[in-house]
């Protein structure tokens, strides 16, 4: 168990922590949305993100990676969220890359990795069609066609879908939704015939799309892992997602937290300063303490990736169902704290409060990872 | 009790007789018919239903008649409220002037103020907002700046107010201004009536995290305001402005969650967006847990509503427990805008455009506004603050 | 709907106030737990209470009742609630004298009844079997014995069951448990041959005990209402004890609200009274608000009793689960504000602690409540 | 790193050698091991186990070897903890001078000071208690009143201390006294060890809410405490309690929750007392979800000791986390002990006597005893305060 970071990482930290704040502050995000952007990210940045190393840092040598792990990207991951930087990092590095590294065949792997270590292509992960976060639900239809395969079905809530060149989309090769087997991964081109996507706008200016598969034609190559047996790698892909979000949360709230506690130093009300009112005092020393104790978590969920841990369900359950909580606590606390320009669109808490609902509901809310946490321990 | 069952069926009569089937479903926002000087009425049925209560003094039931009012005791207006809810009859009219600035004026303006402006507010002529906060004042209201300099015949005004309602599209607004400059906080403060057509007033439009609002900033660059416009005495418009703050909050835990919302309620949102089990039990334990918590507090509080009223009717009145509903109305209501939210899951998460309705987009909106009702008309803090002191006495700093 | 006290229910809650506060002070509770007192009670003093009318005065007047109804008998028990005053009140007249009024024959009300009223006989309700109250998991068994019945099984938790001269047992006579049909209700004498009555020593220093029934037999006449039909009967029973104990419950929290608020005003700490620190205000606050949500809640709860009205199962979980919430936030705040001395047997804080969770066990936790509130309510 | 490993594998094979089975077993508050003038054993192995530890100096492992300690580093005394865990040996020796007195004596004692209490701690040959707070003083420790008076050669000490754990059992005890009444609040107060054998030393047992307990009040008559036990400089005593405030603040967040309780924890206790439906999940979902909170929160702060620890090790040390350990630590010790309480239901509300077994009656005494957590050793109040102003640097009024 590493529960600091080391020099390495620090570095990484730091150069990230300098980039970000020069290049991608917050009001890039605001510009992204008041522009309509279509992508939801800009593809230019994202390429200065790669030439740093942020694609790779996760990957083998042998597919161009640096091999760095997952403590040093959630560091780099934890400072994009303090300024809520847009950019294809989740879907494409953890979510897509994990699943290619964890399930594709060498030639798979080979003909996506050193691309996406480049930033030659972005990848998604095509995985909702409810309301809510039950990826056993898949009910999206995988049919044997000949050599390979055919599609039809719908995907509701895919962050970066619309503009991803790659999709890896879990689809239903047998058994029924809730069911655990008979679920398959393919690898789906963009432009493929058949697959319609529609941008989503969403409430906090990322991007995302629905997709409606209509009889999408699939070579045999373009399944990954073995057929109806994807579950036992779409799980772990998840995890890595979640405790990555997670780390992006704990950023967006850490910096949440710090402006709101600036403003409590700064603020004048009734001759003093708000900062000195005990009662906020207290509520502040609260958020202070449960953003340590998130801490704590994240450091040991991004080891238990890195060192391949059988505890990770636990821990990912764990980091995404406090950070659930805590960003949500502070993202509140900031804006009441803020006043009634906390409310205004001019103030950018508003971000971050948007920011973090949507955070929450991505790869399951608090109830979700409780509930899976309490089973995980046999309860 | 005879005459008011009496009253109560000569009521119900009336209203079966005078309003218009279209007037008895429930109200959009666009549907809503506000006060002023070049009114907009969604449809004919909703002009003829606005005219006819007008008529009646029934925009403001309690109002004095021979001013404009309904002429009704509190026993009265009760029971009309309970009948047109029975029948599901539209509130004919919105203005500020009658939920805020009226009860003033009839509590603290002098006759002839009371004649010009009562009837007015009565038939809906005028549209009022309200200039209370400041930039940088926050909760701290005393702390106010605009100035009102004495020039004899008139009132010289300097400033801006924020946070004016609908100040866009307000024929009046009543302000807290400085009159003293050299007294201390709550003194040299005067209440103020100003027409926005005066020369000098302007207002901004300030967009909110949920995005487009009716809050405004108002500006005042040497503004001509005439004397009679001074409500109450002069340097003495705190009294007047705590009269009105009351009646504020009074609103706010009345509307307490239900600012721009979607057409469903969290139990029907439940049963639709999350579903029942086998068991019969929403098929979410968390979000089950989640929303009979918030179903039995809003129980509780619409008990808590009845139980002020009839305390009020019994002669017991405890004068405290009304301060309590501002806090519970908004932070409850807050809960049940991050529940929705938490029931819609991803259909909760649009802006606009495609892939959302309209119900999905006003809880998103919805959620997002309601993170201002515990700040607006005296934040949560203040009100905590203000039940320490003067319910529980507990000793001040 | 009726949210305020009448004339008549407000004499009564005053005279309740002033004999309560005269002869059953907490101290007198504290000389009943370090007497070791057998019964859990003073007889003389329940004598007492029974010359003021508070056994009779939800009965009917033809058995000797004034018929005052519970909104009277509500304000009495939040009086009781406020000096922990130790009584049969709630098992006798509530819960027992409820069951023989809305199930028994005309020959057991008039058998029972009266004597209740002039406090000649005191009852006891035994349903609980299990760790967590269950009523539908009732397992003692009661079988057909010529003319009569016959009981075997035990109760493990049954309030005042030890000092009761008559005990109203739940049974089941068919059907398995966890199901409705089947459970009757019994009257059987305290002193019963195969009965076995253990007192039990409750953190509260109230009195309780155990009951084992080794082929208790039983007249025909013991049975109240239909065999195997008692759920309509126990249910109702069960709410009007619920609320009454709901009443008690605001009458403690009340107290000791009060107390702890008296305590803040008095408290010298840092050269100030800690009643000015801004954070214990706010929390002072969020109590009162809670206990006046409370009030209304039990004003409507026990006009639903006199007025038979439908909603009685949602108030009585309404109260109940509220009840035990504000009254466990009201005990712990209070002992927390009194520091040191808070946590000493010493100061009546204690007592007043321990009832609140005995009294949250009684009828029903607030999980309990909060799920039977989200049933009948269709979700 | 290759010599710890080697030190690693050492502390092994004599643990291996050396500690008695009997030793290795769960340990029981009876089975404890106190220091003192005449010490208790409870078996020939307790005594065995704590002579042996005794001679190896580890007692305290990382005191000075000259002074009867084990002379290890922090390391290696991380690595005889995690020995000693893994192999389950018992703490050998229990004692207030271990935890707290000795380390302040060894950073603010002088070296006749340090020869006479240290060894004789190490060896358990005496028990300390604490006297810090007083009657009426609370969390406003600086303004104790017991007074010591300078008489040339000796203090004569009069007062009282409340909240002595075990005073009744101990030696020795440690007290903050006011040597200058004139000097403001924390000046004027000086450190001072008294025998408790000292004629005018007088101890009374206080009860709880949870019954008998350790905890004493100790009053002092006259009581003539010869110069040489003043630790650290006249006047100065209050640096020397802050010193040893944090030792306490560590230990309240180290014991947190795990006072006199039960032999089972929450999950033992949920499948026990609740069990499991046929869907493998807890039958009761409120007390499900109130377990799995309470279980990764649990999780989440013991990560955080770990995290400490490692800054530390890692020279990163954020000396601010620590400061979060109590309160957390006290907190959700009492949210286990509510959660146990729920569990159990009835079963966890007797008192004595027959139908409840001792684990049911350890968690209904745990439970009120925890309550004494968050107020003992700085309350939680003060613990947000510290936070606030140390950590954050939000302006004091």
């Amino acid at each position: 168990m590493a529960l600091v970071l080391n020099e390495e990482q620090r570095l990484l930290k730091d150069t990230a922590k300098d980039f970000l704040s020069a290049n991608m502050p917050v009001e890039a995000l605001r510009k992204l949305r008041d522009s309509a952007d279509e992508t939801g990210y800009s593809r230019e940045q994202w390429q200065q993100m790669c030439e740093l190393g942020w694609a790779s840092i996760v990957l083998p040598e042998e597919y161009d990676g640096l091999d760095f792990g997952f403590m040093g990207l959630g560091a780099i991951i934890e400072e994009s969220g303090r300024t809520l930087a847009a950019s294809p990092l989740l879907s494409t590095v953890v979510l897509g890359a994990s699943a290619v590294l964890l399930g594709g065949s060498d030639a798979q792997k080979q003909a996506i990795l050193p691309k996406v270590a480049s930033g030659e292509i972005t990848l998604a992960l095509a995985l909702e069609e409810g309301h809510h976060h039950a990826p056993l639900n898949t009910a999206l239809r995988a049919e044997a066609n000949g050599e390979g395969y055919r599609l039809n079905g719908a995907k509701s809530f895919v962050p970066d879908g619309h503009s991803a060149d790659k999709l890896i989309v879990v689809a239903r090769s047998s058994a029924a939704p809730g069911d655990a087997e008979g679920l398959s991964l393919f690898l789906v081109d963009g432009d493929t015939p058949g697959l319609q996507r529609q941008r989503r706008n969403m409430v906090d200016s990322r991007g995302a799309a629905a997709l409606v598969f209509d009889n999408v034609e699939l070579p045999a190559d373009a399944l990954i892992g073995e057929l109806g047996k994807a579950w036992p790698i779409l799980e772990p892909v998840l995890d890595r997602g979640r405790i990555c979000l997670a780390a992006e949360m704990l950023g967006g709230a850490l910096e949440c937290f710090e402006r709101t506690v600036q403003y409590l130093k700064e603020r004048d009300q009734f001759g003093v300063k708000i900062g000195s009112f005990q009662a906020l005092q207290h509520r502040a020393s609260l958020m202070y303490i449960e953003l340590e104790l998130a801490k704590s978590v994240m450091f040991d969920a991004l080891t238990a990736i890195d060192d391949n841990r059988a505890d990770l369900p636990q821990l990912a359950s764990l980091a995404k169902a406090r950070m659930n909580d805590v960003f949500e606590l502070v993202t509140n606390e900031a804006v009441q704290m803020h006043g009634g320009i906390g409310v205004t669109d001019e103030l950018e808490i508003g971000f971050f409060l948007k920011r973090s609902r949507v955070a929450s509901q991505l790869l399951g809310n608090a109830g979700f990872h409780r509930d899976r946490y309490a089973s995980l321990c046999g309860y | 009790m005879a005459d008011l069952d009496q009253f109560r069926l000569e009521v119900r009569q009336w209203l079966e007789d005078n309003c218009p089937a279209s007037q008895r479903l429930p109200i959009t926002r666009e549907e809503q018919v506000w006060a002023g000087r070049n009114k907009q009425f969604p449809s004919a049925d909703a002009k003829l239903w606005f005219e006819r209560m007008r008529d009646k003094g029934w925009t403001v039931p309690e109002w004095p008649s021979e001013l404009g009012g309904g002429g009704l005791d509190e026993r009265q207006a009760k029971i009309l409220k309970e009948e047109m809810k029975a029948l599901g009859c539209r509130t004919p009219l919105f203005d500020l002037g009658i939920w805020m600035l009226g009860p003033a004026v009839l509590e603290f303006g002098n006759d002839e103020q009371k004649q010009e402006h009562i009837p007015k507010i009565a038939r809906g002529e005028v549209r009022w907002c309200q200039g209370y906060s400041e930039p940088g004042a926050g909760s701290d209201l005393a702390s106010l700046q605009t100035r009102a300099e004495d020039m004899g015949d008139h009132f010289l005004v300097n400033g801006s107010k924020i946070w004016t309602t609908n100040a866009d599209k307000a024929d009046w607004i009543f302000c807290l201004v400085r009159t003293d400059p050299d007294a201390k906080k709550q003194e040299g403060i005067s209440f103020l009536l100003i027409d926005m057509d005066d020369p000098g007033v302007s207002t901004t439009l300030i967009e909110l995290i949920s995005g487009e609002s009716e809050f405004c900033q108002t500006f005042f660059d040497n503004v001509k305001v005439p004397k009679k416009n001074l409500v109450g005495e002069l340097n003495k418009g705190w009294s007047v402005a705590k009269a009105l703050l009351k009646h504020e909050r009074k609103l706010m835990s009345e509307i307490g969650g239900d600012t721009p919302g979607p057409s469903f309620g969290p139990v029907q949102a439940a049963l639709e967006y999350v579903g029942k089990g086998a068991d019969g039990k929403l098929k979410d334990a968390a979000l089950r847990d989640q929303l009979v918590r918030h179903e039995m507090a809003y129980r509780a509080i619409g008990l808590t509503h009845f139980r002020t009223f009839e305390e009020r009717m019994s002669g017991q009145a405890d004068s405290n427990v009304p301060l309590i509903m501002k806090y519970v109305g908004t932070e409850e209501g807050k809960r049940k805008e991050e529940l929705l939210l938490a029931l819609l899951g991803h259909q909760a998460l649009g802006w606009d455009g495609e892939g959302f309705n309209e119900d999905e987009k006003l809880t998103t909106r919805g959620w997002l506004f309601s993170k201002a009702l515990s700040i607006a008309g005296g934040t949560s803090e203040v009100q905590l603050n203000i039940i320490a002191k003067r319910v529980l006495g507990l000793p001040q700093q």
